[in-house]
């Protein structure tokens, strides 16, 4: 339903996130549980089944100690731009991409769980609900009203806390704007982390932090050669970690690494 | 086969017509008073109020509710008019200071993000818009709402309370954004 | 005492007998709907499916299933529109077999997906771009195709003809068969299509991602082309199982003979488009997406071996079958036909669970994954109500025309043999 | 009678053929539909007037300064408050969850609060004859009444040495810190040298120290890659348990000693241990932190030159004279063997845990009385006769010490944001009342002696005004301190801390045949407080940080160990065994057990302990 005129400002949401800096405190991913209503996780829920919108990967330059190093990799939607392989699989649209925001946004309430759109994600950033939602008595006076808490057998995924988006616009809509006030929304992610590691913008504002990451050579973005233009860049100094983003480097199979 | 013996068929027929169409549009809905046969024409032109009179939004612009008790313990202290109605609002309400249970026609689903502040400060809407003019609706409708689903049926939309008020269905909602350039993904009004 | 059903002219085993023979199927059967039950109950945490593993065992199952249950369309396709007359003593038995798998794997879906409730939405709100859309339509228009040719079927039987009314109506459909025919062709040759382009188009999982011909990946054309190959197969392997099972003559060797044949001229077309196919994916695709074809391999199990596997399952019984003088031999006929299967079922493994199985990011691990017993259960459920159906469907219906014919000449073969003697 | 039957099937049929063309079918797909959006179970969040409150951090010692985002009153995410002069800004994970930490599951709400209250007081009376037939408190000539303070500095810690004061034979015990009254100056070092200590995790100021982190070169010595090993400029890996030798290595090494034995015992060589001295004499300033294992690295710092520089003196915060007459600091090792009759440890605030044999050594042999107060079971619940429920973050009111990593002394309130539970009880107000003194009152006069004292100055967090302390009317210095605010002394003169001398540490453990691995404790920051619910996003749904009762093994020991990733086992040392989940990690080093900090893995590891790890 993209209607043709578009009064208002067309953004590009973009991230930029030095791994450099991320600790692996987690502070990001308890903040974005937080804020979006994600229950804690059911007895039986592993790294596999769990919903964790926004997950911190270690990775390591498969190297022994000495010459062994580790990086944090937060991972979230990467809220590709074209030829976005979830919004093109889903049978009934309940994915969309926002023209006015880039966010690729998932309708819970329109989703019927053939997870088509999870076997299409290359990034692995959309989460099942494989139990009913569970909170511990009381916790439940805890959730964020601006987010709808899902139902089981639905997938969710990371959509840059829509409901911060919302509230900016009401807060622009009460100074009689349109437009959301310049740097009044960003996810709770960016907020969250301690090291500011993680950046927020849009991509369309050449001065934003995702829109300059794009340009700078020690930036990169994960499976870029796949062609879906993910927004999220990533940024270190260290060359190893570069190559990361990259499957072709990737190491022989080894022992499992926690992350 | 004879006309006869096609009697039973049309009968079949007739009879889930007769079902679906008069019946079941009666069963499907629960039907609940509101607790005060409180009356807008009363209070619009007698006492001459407007809705922001109760009906006030906080300072952001944002809907304050249902105006609390206390709000018409303003005016009601004691028996304004000669009115049964007057008389047990007193007496069940405001003596004992008990909120009265008001049942909302125009509560949206959970998943809906609505403010009515862009709807006012921007679009400049007026509430008769979309809530109807209640200003003159009399007697207040008992409150119905969906056996199966939960949800009021004024959010069905126009033709499902027969007109008495505007549509308040997604596809009204949609319509106007529609109109207005503003509709872009489902996540613009959902949550 | 239910003798005046079954059809006339055809011997049958005693009701106790028949029933002593449903009933473990039916008690599996009962075993799969409680498993079923629990995943529609408790939620799909009752499987081994994961957020990674998002399909399992039954997206497995029903590719596979389908492609099989071509066998009924294409057996329609050559009957009616190709006119190959010999093909009348299976078809019926083709459309039971279509309708025993596309019924299941609709059940199925029932089943994987997390809200029932809201599977039809894909009907009211589509979305063009998706394949599953495109499943989810043909599917469900062949099942009732499937359904409405088999109505004629159920009809015929001994007492229900007794009915006019019936009489009539199963001769008007008949008169339509060959448009129904004609649409379940159509729908089915697009549908298989589809189920091929489900995995084709994940530019994200670049060991299932297909460049494409047109608007669809080659994937879309080579499942209608294995499809297309192997149902005149399983139809053969099925009938020779009836055969075997009833301790029948049902057909003529001919018809099997000359299904052999069609799935081998066909294996043939399908085994030379698949190297190619295969050849440019390794060599374009995969590294235009930023991967090597090495690493697909590089995870145990699946090694290339299982490449190779799945070319010699269609390689080997395409030659068995294009010889006339090994397909000639009932043992060679059979076995090439079931590998065929075989090899169908694999690389539509290879599609669904390998797929799924790899890793995207570097930093990713590979997956293993086995179905729980509810999903297994669920699975067996599929399988024993097909038995069930086609078991009912055989002893009360005519499934093979020719059944009363060859039993006649069977019977009358010894009387003869005196009689010339004596002169 | 076959007729009729027809006609019924004509009629059902027609019936299917009309119902088609009514509403009816079609609408009872849609709400079946829509009543899977309210699927049972699903709750609604409550609406209400949105509004932002302050208040300060108390799950560990850091204090961060948080903003609340609240719902009709009711916290429902919490955030870093930007610009604030110690966490500027940063919040933990644990932080950033903390307003659930009321509705963990297990929270305790009720106990035997009269017979605590007896028993105290009874003690407290120093065994009046009359009550010599109960059992609760008969103590001899010599045995006392103690109060474990695990979190020293507050002004509850204040109350507990006034009311065991006022006890005849009471005493005040505090955890086995190196020394108080000394602070680190992040800010000021070049090289810091960590001994194990959880730098970039959970050490200090989390938002301070990656704040300083651009300008020193840190050097992580640990036996495990934990995460700060692993982000460190330089990890050195030692043998587990081998700090507290290489600490003496170092001084050695300094002082141009041998370091052989030193090299032998840690396995490092001796060149990275002169090299260890030269970067901490020559790049300097140098800081070298303690670790869990080896609190006596302090005195290291005493030959880097960094002693009065990045190791510096801190004042407290001033507190009202009339409660300088009191019970004096003791350290839980110093208290006398088998000489407490009645301990009473406050655990609602938890610090460092200490092994509970370590105090178990302390109390009388003959049932002794242990009282905790504690928020949450699994701490020294387990081996207390009375457990007190108590309020936790964010229900409690009470201040919060400053921080390792704070030169000044700072002052500041964790204000309720919720109302706590009926039948908590307030640790020192039940202490004192028991020995029958009034502290009710406390937080305020402590407060006014502050603002009296007229040093230093008022950040108040809702606008981020600075106001000097003097400045400020005492009702309106409280008032804002109720509001989310931070008192911070001025900085004055930097003064060296007390001499700190070289005490010997634990020794590593002494090999074991029978207990071939060694077990290491990982996550000690927040190791005693169990976290949100929602941790299982860190713990199990990620394995990004190793959950409570979980091990870690490398896949050759595993293997070893016929222990399999996710499967249960049974971790045992000399001090006894405790259940475990394993998870295969090839970062960990072989023949190591690295085992998530809990109270029942402290009670039987320690720092670090030879173990076993059997499957079940």
């Amino acid at each position: 339903m993209i209607s043709e005129k578009k009064p208002g400002k067309i953004c590009r949401y973009g991230m930029a996130i030095d791994i450099d800096k991320c600790t692996g405190c987690g502070a990001c991913v308890i903040a974005c549980a937080v804020e979006n209503n994600v229950p804690p996780g059911n007895e039986g829920a592993t790294d596999l089944t769990g919903i964790t919108w926004l997950r911190v990967f270690k990775v390591d330059n498969g190297e022994e100690y000495p010459a062994r190093q580790a990086v944090y990799f937060p991972m979230m939607c990467q809220q590709c731009g074209v030829e976005t392989p979830c919004y093109l699989v889903c049978p009934q649209q309940a994915v969309d991409v926002d023209p006015a925001t880039g966010v690729v946004g998932q309708m819970p309430e329109r989703c019927l769980g053939c997870r088509y759109c999870m076997a299409a994600c290359p990034y692995h950033s959309r989460y099942f609900n494989w139990w009913d939602p569970k909170w511990p008595a009381g916790m439940e006076k805890t959730l964020n009203p601006d987010v709808a808490p899902r139902m089981r057998g639905v997938v969710e995924k990371c959509n840059y806390c829509h409901g911060r988006w919302h509230a900016a616009r009401q807060r622009a809509a009460e100074a009689g704007l349109r437009d959301i006030i310049p740097g009044d929304y960003a996810p709770a992610c960016v907020e969250a982390c301690p090291a500011g590691a993680i950046q927020f913008g849009d991509l369309n504002d050449p001065s934003s932090a995702p829109a300059k990451a794009a340009k700078d050579p020690e930036s990169f973005r994960l499976l870029v050669k796949l062609g879906t233009e993910p927004k999220v860049y990533y940024h270190s100094k260290r060359e190893w970690a570069r190559r990361i983003g990259d499957p072709s480097q990737a190491p022989a199979p080894k022992e499992p690494a926690r992350g | 086969m004879n006309f006869w013996g096609k009697i039973p068929i049309l009968a079949g027929v007739l009879a889930s017509l007769c079902v679906g169409w008069i019946g079941f549009p009666r069963v499907i809905y629960s039907s609940r008073p509101q607790p005060v046969a409180f009356s807008h024409p009363v209070h619009a032109q007698k006492a001459g109020m407007l809705c922001v009179d109760c009906h006030a939004p906080r300072p952001d612009g944002t809907y304050a509710g249902v105006p609390p008790l206390s709000r018409c313990a303003g005016c009601h202290t004691t028996n304004l008019g000669p009115s049964a109605a007057e008389k047990t609002f007193i007496a069940e309400y405001v003596k004992p200071k008990r909120e009265p249970q008001w049942a909302v026609y125009a509560r949206q689903p959970e998943n809906v993000w609505f403010s009515h502040t862009p709807h006012i400060r921007i679009a400049k809407l007026q509430c008769e818009e979309c809530h109807g003019d209640q200003a003159s609706s009399g007697q207040p409708r008992p409150y119905q709402e969906d056996r199966i689903s939960g949800y009021s049926r004024d959010i069905w939309g126009y033709e499902a309370v027969g007109g008495a008020v505007p549509g308040m269905k997604m596809d009204d909602c949609i319509a106007c954004h529609r109109r207005e350039g503003l509709a872009h993904s489902c996540l613009d009004c959902h949550k | 005492m239910d003798k005046r059903f079954i059809p006339a002219g055809v011997s049958r085993c005693s009701t106790g007998r028949f029933l002593l023979w449903l009933a473990p199927w039916a008690a599996m059967l009962l075993f799969g709907l409680y498993c079923a039950g629990l995943c529609l109950v408790k939620g799909l945490n009752q499987t081994h499916m994961n957020n990674r593993f998002a399909f399992g065992l039954w997206i497995f199952l029903d590719l596979t299933v389908i492609a099989l249950g071509a066998g009924a369309f294409f057996t329609g396709f050559l009957l009616y529109i190709l006119k190959r007359k010999e093909l009348r003593a299976v078809i019926n038995s083709a459309v039971a077999m279509g309708l025993m798998c596309y019924g299941g794997a609709m059940a199925v879906l029932g089943v994987d997906v997390g809200q029932p409730l809201r599977a039809w939405f894909t009907f009211w709100y589509p979305n063009v771009h998706s394949m599953l859309t495109e499943v989810t339509f043909c599917i469900s228009c062949y099942l009732t195709v499937l359904l409405i040719e088999y109505v004629p079927i159920v009809l015929k039987n001994r007492k229900l003809r007794q009915v006019p009314s019936f009489l009539v109506f199963e001769h008007e459909l008949h008169k339509l068969v060959y448009v129904f025919a004609g649409v379940g062709t159509f729908l089915s040759f697009f549908h298989q299509g589809s189920l091929g382009g489900l995995y084709g188009v994940l530019r994200g999982r670049p060991f299932a991602f297909r460049e494409e011909l047109g608007i669809w990946p080659s994937t879309f054309f080579l499942f209608i082309l294995s499809a297309a190959a192997v149902g005149p197969s399983f139809i053969l392997l099925t009938t020779w199982l009836v055969e075997k099972i009833a301790r029948k003559r049902l057909v003529r060797p001919q018809v099997l003979q000359s299904l052999g044949r069609i799935s081998g001229l066909l294996l043939a077309a399908y085994v030379l488009l698949k190297t190619v196919d295969t050849l440019i994916w390794l060599g374009r695709t995969t590294p235009r997406s930023g991967f090597l074809p090495a690493q697909y391999y590089a995870w145990r199990p699946f090694g290339v071996w299982i490449l190779f596997a799945e070319i010699a399952l269609f390689l080997v019984p395409m030659v068995i079958l294009l010889l006339p003088k090994l397909r000639a031999r009932a043992g060679w006929l059979v076995s090439a036909a079931a590998m065929a299967c075989c090899g169908v079922a694999v690389n539509r493994f290879v599609l669904t669970i390998q797929t799924l199985a790899l890793p995207t990011l570097s930093f990713d691990r590979f997956l293993q994954y086995l179905p729980s017993w509810q999903e297994t259960g669920t699975f067996l459920a599929v399988l024993a109500s097909a038995v069930l159906v086609y078991s009912i469907s055989f002893r009360y219906f005519e499934l093979f025309p020719e059944e009363g014919d060859l039993r006649r000449e069977l019977l009358r073969a010894p009387v003869t043999e005196p009689a010339l003697a004596g002169k | 009678m076959q007729n009729t039957r027809r006609n019924a099937l004509k009629f059902i049929g027609g019936a299917a053929a009309g119902a088609v063309f009514t509403p009816a079918p079609w609408r009872l797909i849609t709400d079946t539909a829509l009543w899977s959006e309210n699927w049972p179970g699903v709750p609604r969040p409550p609406r209400g007037e949105i509004s932002a409150r302050f208040t300060n951090c108390s799950i560990c010692p850091a204090g961060c300064g948080v903003r609340a985002r609240c719902v009709g009153g009711q916290p429902v995410s919490l955030a870093g408050v930007a610009g604030h002069p110690l966490s500027r800004g940063g919040l933990c994970a644990f932080g950033v969850a903390g307003h659930h930490l009321p509705y963990c599951p297990g929270r305790l709400t009720e106990g035997p609060v009269e017979e605590a209250a007896g028993a105290i007081a009874r003690a407290a009376a120093n065994c009046n004859p009359a009550n010599a037939a109960s059992p609760l408190a008969v103590c001899s000539p010599g045995e006392t009444i103690a109060v474990l303070d695990l979190r020293p500095g507050r002004t509850a810690s204040w109350t507990y040495r006034r009311a065991m004061g006022a006890v005849k034979n009471g005493l005040y015990l505090t955890a086995a810190e190196a020394f108080s009254g000394a602070a680190v100056d992040l800010a000021k070092a070049r090289t810091v040298v960590s001994l194990g200590a959880p730098v970039l995790d959970g050490w200090g100021t989390p938002g301070n120290v990656l704040a300083a982190r651009a300008n020193f070169r840190l050097i992580q010595v640990e036996a495990i890659e934990s995460r700060t090993a692993s982000l460190a400029d330089l990890w050195l890996r030692i043998r587990p348990g081998s700090a507290s030798t290489l600490v003496l290595g170092i001084a050695a090494a300094m002082k141009k000693g041998s370091v052989t034995g030193a090299a032998a015992a840690t396995g490092l060589t001796e060149r990275q241990i002169t090299d260890l001295a030269d970067e901490l004499t020559q790049h300097g300033p140098a800081l070298v932190l303690p670790g869990y294992d080896c609190p006596e690295a302090w005195a290291l710092n005493q030959l880097t030159g960094g002693w009065g520089e990045t190791v510096v003196a801190r004042q407290e915060a001033p507190v009202p004279e009339h409660w300088k007459n009191c019970a004096p600091v003791t350290r839980l090792e110093s208290a006398p063997d088998g000489s407490i009759r009645t301990l009473i440890i406050d655990e609602s605030a938890p610090g460092d845990y200490i092994p509970w044999n370590a105090i178990r050594r302390k109390l009388v042999a003959d049932n002794p009385v242990v009282i905790a107060f504690a928020w949450s079971p699994g701490g020294y619940r387990r081996h207390s006769l009375f457990t007190l429920p108590t309020a936790v973050f964010p229900e409690t009111l009470e201040d919060i010490p400053a921080a390792t990593d704070s030169p000044a002394a700072v002052f500041r309130l964790a204000v309720p944001l919720v109302a706590a539970p009926a039948g908590v009880v307030n640790p020192p107000e039940f202490v004192a009342k028991a020995v029958g003194i009034d502290a009710s009152n406390a937080l305020r006069e402590r407060a006014d002696a502050i603002q009296k004292a007229g040093r230093g100055v008022l950040i108040a967090y809702a606008d981020g005004r600075y106001t000097p302390a003097g400045q400020v009317r005492p009702d309106d210095f409280w008032k804002a301190l109720n509001q989310g605010a931070c008192w911070m002394d001025s900085e004055g003169r930097r003064t060296a801390p007390p001499a700190a001398d070289f005490a010997a540490g634990d020794a590593p453990p002494a090999d074991d045949a029978r207990l071939p691995l060694v077990a290491v404790l990982a996550e000690t920051a927040a190791a005693t407080a169990p976290p949100s619910p929602l941790m299982s996003k860190l713990h199990r749904e990620s394995n990004l940080r190793l959950g409570r009762s979980r091990a870690a093994l490398h896949p050759g020991t595993a293997r070893a160990c016929g222990a399999g990733d996710g499967g249960r086992a049974v971790l045992e040392t000399s001090l006894g065994k405790c259940e475990i989940e394993v998870v295969v990690d090839s970062s960990v080093p072989p023949g190591v057990v690295q085992v998530a900090a809990a109270p029942e893995v402290i009670d039987i590891c320690g720092a670090s302990a030879r173990a076993r790890v059997a499957p079940l």
